[in-house]
């Protein structure tokens, strides 16, 4: 049998070593990917009416539009005991459906080599000194509506109700972006070309923005970070419900959630994973923290995000 | 002819000359550096991109369907379009005026639009399987090369020599396979050659049309550029540039080069 | 082997414009019949139908007594020579000969040997295998023949098969073909728009316009007594000058122009002549004379030299008129003349 | 029986041009269309919509600018190289016309990429600027318009020079020769006989490169990113991540729109400059 | 305004290929010469070197007293007809005739004058607004023929202008042209590879052969007395006799063939006639008899029918001849016959 998975594609070989091969021999099936965004690959689905892949990751954010679209299977939490040992925000963020498999923030990143002084705020982003050296995520992808709330924030406003004073403040960001990327790889690009040397990024791409530029640092922000789950759902089209059931458990496995923890792919959800120091460092991670992060509420940030399409087209594809 | 030409001019040319081709060679050099970011010059000499093409599998995967619609898309176009393109040249008279129109809209039409409404029509409300909807696309891509790259020899074939063997004693439809596909052959095969190189360079169409697991090393090739930025992708380039100095040296010995010109 | 050809009644059309209109035409078994006319004029469309490319709107075809309007092409068995000689560029000589054999199922050694034995006697038996691209217009020429002649059909047609080729080779290759021809008594329909080559090479020969046949005859015959103005011009009887009897005196007769200039004529010479006909003369049967005397009175235009004899074109009253004059008296425009028909030039054309 | 013949010869491409290429594309020029009762625009709502956008005013507006440029300039190249190439020795001619092909025949990504390492800031255009001391840092060249302009350049001109040398080949010598004898030097006779006779081929190239530069994704995909947003591009955004569907029916129609009105006026310009032209 | 061209000992060139050898002519003011000869002879290359299309590896080119040699075309001020009339299709046929004024730098308002003047004179003036493409081939070759004589050069060249046309419409087309050369005095270099042609237009003819210049005279002279077995055979002189004289008698002479057959000539009518010679003749000019005389004894080959006479392939010896015979008594292969020369179609050849 062919098991199809709908993810990014980031961190190809590491997933293919840790998830992949190791499932496949589980399975005795052959595993294939459908990889893009998160928008592209949900609005794939969606023509296809649920069918077509058996699992797809995605950020909450689409999740729950997948949700409200009816794309999305409720998962049988008896063929999958481990759910029981994620944190309690990860074992059902969003109803009957998919699980979190992993947890991260979203903040900003800056080479310390080019960037003087350091990123400290999301204010930072409008120094005049950053012209030209910025990248942010585009609208579609998961922190790109994040861009518009703290470009209201800066402003003074709620994003949700003064949208003019809010996208005014977009425009004045635009001489510092050289171009919005779409996925998290294309960013690293950016920088390891030297295209930019700040962006607004999830925390899971630290570890390979590090092994491309050393001296990216995760900037300490006095005005704080965002939470983002991912999720993983099984669509209603899906040709293979019980290996995706079997597939979910594996991801959310004690063992698998370490090994991705410390190859620097996802932070765990697993309760009971234990880190090593430089892992733990990397990740949001432990009861603590992950209880400190402010959580989106998506049902109003969603129907924001269709009206601020245009609007930040109009702001940035000029 | 004794006309001279201005220096200038020819510096111009050489400049024009350097814009066309500096760029593959770069590439051709980023091939081969061993960092894992694009440099030229390169840095340090290895060939571990190349063995990447090999080790990530999705690019095996998509070389395959590349291949596979390029071959059959051109076949099923060459199957379709050379009674086209004949009906065209022989019975020019009883066919109507808009047939040939007809049969150059693929071109007309732009690719991605194509594609856009491919997606639609084939994909979602007939519901043909990924990998089909994917084969019509190329094929109907191609279809316009075919019929007017043949047509073309068709043209400049004497349809006296039909006749020739018709009265000879051979009935019309062994005629068309003994005499008049031997002596378009060199049509046939530039149209195939023009064919296979627009449908396995072509990325408006397939964009729209790939989906889970099938895929063409293109729109891979776009995909894996917006992930990683190594010289992978680079490495990809230099042998299809290869592959296309092989077909051009083979085309350049059977046929000479004239044909891809035209 | 060798059968009659009849055609008959025969309209045709391409699309809607119609191209033969009640074409009857018949070749006798052995003979070789020429059709001749002015491009378009409807030769080839002839041949294509009796060939089977084109289906006559109506009209019947026989090949002895067999019905061939209906037949398909392939089944027809007729050997057609090309304008273009429309060789198989992608096959050998041999294999150009032998392709109508093996289409007929004969054995491959059989097929070699007769192809070859053709080959021989076409004079090409050490060109057998080159291709025809690497051959002269003549010996392109020969393959052709040898191609349609091994299949020994019962008739041959040719399609301006000389057209292609240099006046020298062309006059030697017609003499070839005549040959052999004769040699296989072939039925043999022949289309040329030179008039020369037609009359050298045919026993008869149709003079073809617009799509009707305005006479077939002999080449002797349309020569010396065309039956209308249009074969009259065309076999070069560039004068036509009308007359009215107005005496006749036993086999001698008087007759006279609108102007009123008399000639006199004998009908032992010319035949039975009406009372009102056109006197049809080629500029070397009108003699210029200086002298005065009885004939037309004229006045000299343009004078050319055509090597044999000037040319003169020459005034008569309304009449425009050209005549030749000898080399040893040169004579300047404007001179008047008395042109004097010599009867074994003339033609008497009746009136239509 | 002949026209049945041909018919039949003629008819598996046909249908599969009707339904696979003619009804699909009308579908969606279809779907462009709103309902009559929609908006003050009836059905033609969703164009009125579309031009209400700055921004999608704006997207169309880029790419007919950046698909002029492309064509005027790869004229201009393409025209001085064919007129070289086509005045070179038989064995250089058709050296430069191999050369010529080559890059053709290499995808547009892998060109569009090429020129993603050649203008990135650590790129080589980027090098040399520095080295020659043009410019003082690095010059932010990806992601504008001049770098989708360019790239889309590097693409054409080989396109543009194979009609050309084409075009030029054709020009009968004879006609030179009869200027020259009525004592127009080189000059004069370039303008006065070659370029008006060229103007056919010089149309047909730049109908070829203009629909192509306006309807193209990859390059302005790669090299032009999101701020650069080109009809393409922005096509692709609205069908495949905005799920947008009338959305981009609308841009479809649109583009062919365009391509349709550019073919034929085009032609018409021809038929005017060159009279001869039919 | 009109001038004398010299060509002083030319050879030329393509690539290695030596295409003219030590070649040299010269047109007299007003004359009109005429380079005739077999296709590939160099008759174009001789119009390009004068043209400056083309540099001539050595000798020189004179027009007048200027040396042409090494100027560039375009400052040659010589008009040129080309074969194909080479009009610009982009402009209309006033503009064509304008343009040599148009580089001559003649303002707007003049150059239309004397644009319309010049097709007025080749009656043209209503297509003044065409373009050429609407033109019919003589009315091409008219506006041709304008634009060359607009900028009223010192030399007219003119290659092949006619072949393109019908034969009715060439006729007419070199009455046009010499009238017009004539009217303007116009010095001309006239290219043909049509004998007809250039002995009816030319007041001298230059024959060419592989590069060379055979013979150059008058029409008649060329036509009567060639100089040589080439220009001989050219102008008609099928059969060549190779003849030793026997006997002299005051202007008889009498010789007599390898095999031993004697002729009796007189050189009065033929010139003087050297001890060995060759005797040429046209087939008009060998008479069959069959009833045996003076003359060539010969056999009979194949007949063909000319219309005014019959050809007889004939064979005397080791001699293959041409020969005609008259209508009225038609002879069959085989027959022996005798073949008797007729002084006015005779030419003597020395020995080269
Ligand atoms: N395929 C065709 N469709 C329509 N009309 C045709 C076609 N072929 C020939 N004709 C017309 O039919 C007429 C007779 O043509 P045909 O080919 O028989 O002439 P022809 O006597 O052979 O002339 P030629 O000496 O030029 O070969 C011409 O007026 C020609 O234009
Ligand atoms: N551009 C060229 N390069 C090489 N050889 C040439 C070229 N042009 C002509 N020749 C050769 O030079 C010789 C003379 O050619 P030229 O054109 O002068 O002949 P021509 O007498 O005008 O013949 P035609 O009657 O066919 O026009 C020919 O043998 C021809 O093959
Ligand atoms: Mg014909
Ligand atoms: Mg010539």
């Amino acid at each position: 049998t062919t098991f199809t998975i709908s993810w990014w594609g980031f961190n190809g070989d590491k997933m293919q070593e840790i998830i992949v091969n190791p499932f496949q021999e589980l399975c005795g099936c052959e595993v294939v990917f459908e990889t893009g965004n998160n928008g592209d690959r949900l609005n794939r689905l969606a023509m296809r009416s649920g069918a077509g892949v058996d699992v797809i990751y995605l950020t909450d954010s689409y999740s729950q539009a997948g949700i409200e679209q009816g794309l999305f299977q409720p998962i049988d939490r008896a063929q999958v005991p481990n759910i029981a040992e994620l944190y309690d925000l990860a074992q059902a963020p969003q109803g009957e459906f998919g699980p979190a498999y992993t947890v991260g923030r979203i903040g900003l990143v800056y080479d310390a080599a080019r960037v003087d002084p350091p990123i400290t705020s999301w204010n930072d982003l409008w120094r005049a000194d950053l012209a030209s050296s910025l990248s942010l995520p585009n609208i579609t992808t998961t922190a790109g509506p994040m861009v518009v709330l703290q470009a209201g924030r800066h402003a003074g406003v709620d994003a949700y109700t003064d949208e003019d004073a809010t996208f005014a403040a977009l425009a004045e960001l635009a001489p510092n972006i050289v171009t919005n990327y779409n996925t998290g790889s294309e960013m690293i690009n950016l920088f390891s070309t030297g295209e930019i040397s700040v962006s607004m990024t999830q925390d899971f791409t630290l570890g390979r923005l590090r092994d491309a530029v050393p001296t990216i640092e995760w900037a300490t922000l006095t005005d704080g970070e965002i939470a983002v789950l991912n999720t993983i759902n099984i669509p209603t089209g899906s040709e293979n419900v019980e290996l995706a059931h079997q597939f979910i458990n594996f991801v959310l496995s004690a063992d698998i959630q370490r090994q991705l923890a410390e190859q620097g792919v996802d932070a765990p959800v697993n309760a009971t994973v234990e880190l090593s120091p430089e892992a733990a460092g990397m990740w949001t991670y432990g009861q603590e923290q992950i209880d400190s992060l402010q959580r989106i509420d998506y049902s109003q940030l969603n129907p924001a995000r269709d009206r601020w399409l245009d609007r930040w087209n109009e702001t940035f594809g000029m | 002819m004794a006309t001279r030409i201005h220096p200038l001019l020819i510096l111009f040319t050489v400049l024009v000359y350097v814009f066309l081709l500096g760029p593959l060679i770069i590439i051709f050099g980023a091939s081969l550096s061993d960092t894992t970011y694009l440099t030229f010059p390169p840095q340090g000499l290895s060939f571990r991109w190349f063995q990447n093409i090999w080790d990530i599998s999705a690019f095996r995967r998509t070389i395959v369907t590349s291949l596979q619609m390029a071959f059959l898309g051109t076949g099923i176009a060459l199957i379709v379009g050379i009674p086209a393109a004949y009906a065209l040249n022989r019975y020019r008279v009883t066919l109507p005026g808009w047939l040939s129109t007809l049969f150059v809209l693929p071109i007309l039409v732009p690719e991605i639009v194509i594609g856009f409404s491919l997606l639609r029509s084939v994909t979602v409300q007939a519901g043909v399987p990924v990998w089909y909807a994917l084969l019509i696309g190329h094929t109907l891509l191609v279809i316009p090369y075919v019929i007017r790259v043949v047509s073309a020899s068709l043209a400049s074939f004497d349809f006296s020599i039909e006749e020739a063997a018709i009265s000879l004693g051979s009935p019309p439809a062994r005629t068309f396979f003994t005499i008049v596909l031997p002596n378009i052959r060199s049509g046939v095969i530039a149209a195939f050659i023009l064919s296979f190189i627009t449908s396995i360079n072509d990325v408006s169409v397939s964009l729209f049309l790939t989906g889970p697991g099938v895929s063409t090393l293109p729109i891979q090739l776009l995909a894996h550029m917006e992930q990683f930025f190594d010289p992978t992708i680079a490495s990809v380039s230099v042998v299809l540039m290869l592959l296309t100095i092989l077909v051009m040296i083979i085309v350049e010995r059977t046929l000479g080069l004239a044909i891809v010109a035209k | 082997m060798t059968q009659a050809l009849t055609i008959d009644r025969i309209t045709a059309h391409y699309g809607t414009t119609k191209v033969l209109e009640d074409l009857s035409l018949s070749v006798a078994e052995g003979e070789l019949v020429s059709l001749l006319g002015a491009s378009g004029c409807g030769k080839t469309t002839t041949l294509r139908l009796v060939a089977g490319f084109l289906q006559p709107t109506a009209g019947a075809i026989r090949l002895g007594d067999k019905d061939l309007t209906r037949l398909p092409a392939h089944q027809r068995d007729i050997g057609l020579v090309f304008q273009n000689y429309a060789l198989f560029p992608h096959l050998t000589v041999r294999e150009n000969v032998a392709f109508g054999l093996k289409q007929r199922k004969v054995a491959g050694p059989e097929r070699l040997k007769r192809a070859d034995a053709m080959l021989d006697r076409v004079g090409l038996a050490h060109l057998a295998d080159r291709l025809p691209g690497a051959l002269s217009g003549g010996q392109k020429q020969r393959v052709a023949l040898a191609r349609a002649l091994v299949i020994e059909p019962p008739l041959l047609m040719f399609d301006e098969p000389l057209s292609n080729l240099d006046a020298k080779l062309r006059i030697d290759m017609r003499v070839e073909i005549r040959q052999l021809q004769r040699a296989n008594g072939t039925t043999a329909l022949y289309v040329t728009h030179d008039q020369e080559e037609a009359f050298s090479i045919s026993d008869r020969v149709a003079i073809m316009h617009q799509g009707r046949i305005m006479q077939l005859d002999t080449p002797e015959v349309l020569y010396q007594r065309p039956a209308n103005a249009f074969v009259a011009n065309f076999v070069g009887f560039e004068n036509l000058i009308p007359l009215q009897v107005t005496t006749r005196n036993g086999a001698e007769i008087t007759a006279r122009t609108a102007e009123g200039a008399a000639l006199t004529l004998s009908q032992d010479q010319l035949g039975p002549i009406p009372d009102a006909f056109t006197l049809a003369t080629r500029p070397d049967g009108l003699q210029v004379t200086a002298t005065g005397g009885a004939g037309l009175p004229a006045t000299l235009g343009l004078r050319t030299y055509l090597g044999r004899a000037y040319q003169y074109q020459a005034r008569a009253g309304a009449l425009s008129l050209t005549a030749n004059g000898p080399l040893s008296q040169p004579l300047d425009p404007g001179t008047a003349v008395t042109l004097v028909p010599n009867p074994e030039q003339c033609a008497i054309l009746k009136p239509e | 029986m002949k026209r049945l013949a041909g018919w039949m010869l003629a008819s598996p491409a046909t249908l599969a041009i009707t339904f696979l290429l003619v009804i699909p594309v009308a579908i969606t020029v279809g779907l462009s269309f709103g309902s009559p009762g929609q908006g003050d625009w009836g059905i033609v709502q969703p164009y009125a919509d579309f031009f209400a956008s700055g921004f999608r005013r704006n997207v169309l507006w880029r790419t007919f600018t950046v698909a002029g440029w492309v064509t005027v300039i790869s004229l201009a190249a393409g025209l001085a190289t064919a007129y070289v190439v086509a005045r070179c020795p038989p064995w250089m001619k058709s050296t430069l016309i191999v050369l010529a092909v080559f890059p053709l025949l290499t995808g547009v990504v892998v060109r569009s990429f090429a020129w993603l390492v050649l203008l990135g800031r650590e790129g080589m255009v980027n090098q040399v600027l520095q080295a020659t001391g043009l410019t003082d840092g690095p010059v932010a060249m990806l992601y504008t318009q001049g770098a989708v302009i360019v790239a889309m350049v590097y693409i054409f001109v080989p396109l543009m020079v194979l009609v050309l040398v084409g075009v030029l080949e054709n020009i009968p010598e004879d006609l030179l020769q009869a200027s020259s004898s009525l004592g127009a030097g080189p000059v004069a006779g370039f303008f006065q006989i070659t370029l008006p006779l060229a103007v056919p081929g010089l149309i047909v190239g730049a109908v070829l490169v203009f629909t192509a530069s306006f309807t193209s994704y990859a390059t302005p995909h790669l090299l032009g990113g999101t701020r650069q947003m080109m009809m393409g591009t922005f096509l692709q955004q609205r069908a495949l991540v905005a799920f947008d569907w009338p959305g981009a029916a609308v841009v479809a129609a649109i583009m062919l729109a365009v391509i349709v009105a550019t073919v034929l006026v085009m032609t018409r310009v021809a038929r005017r400059l060159n009279p001869m032209a039919t």
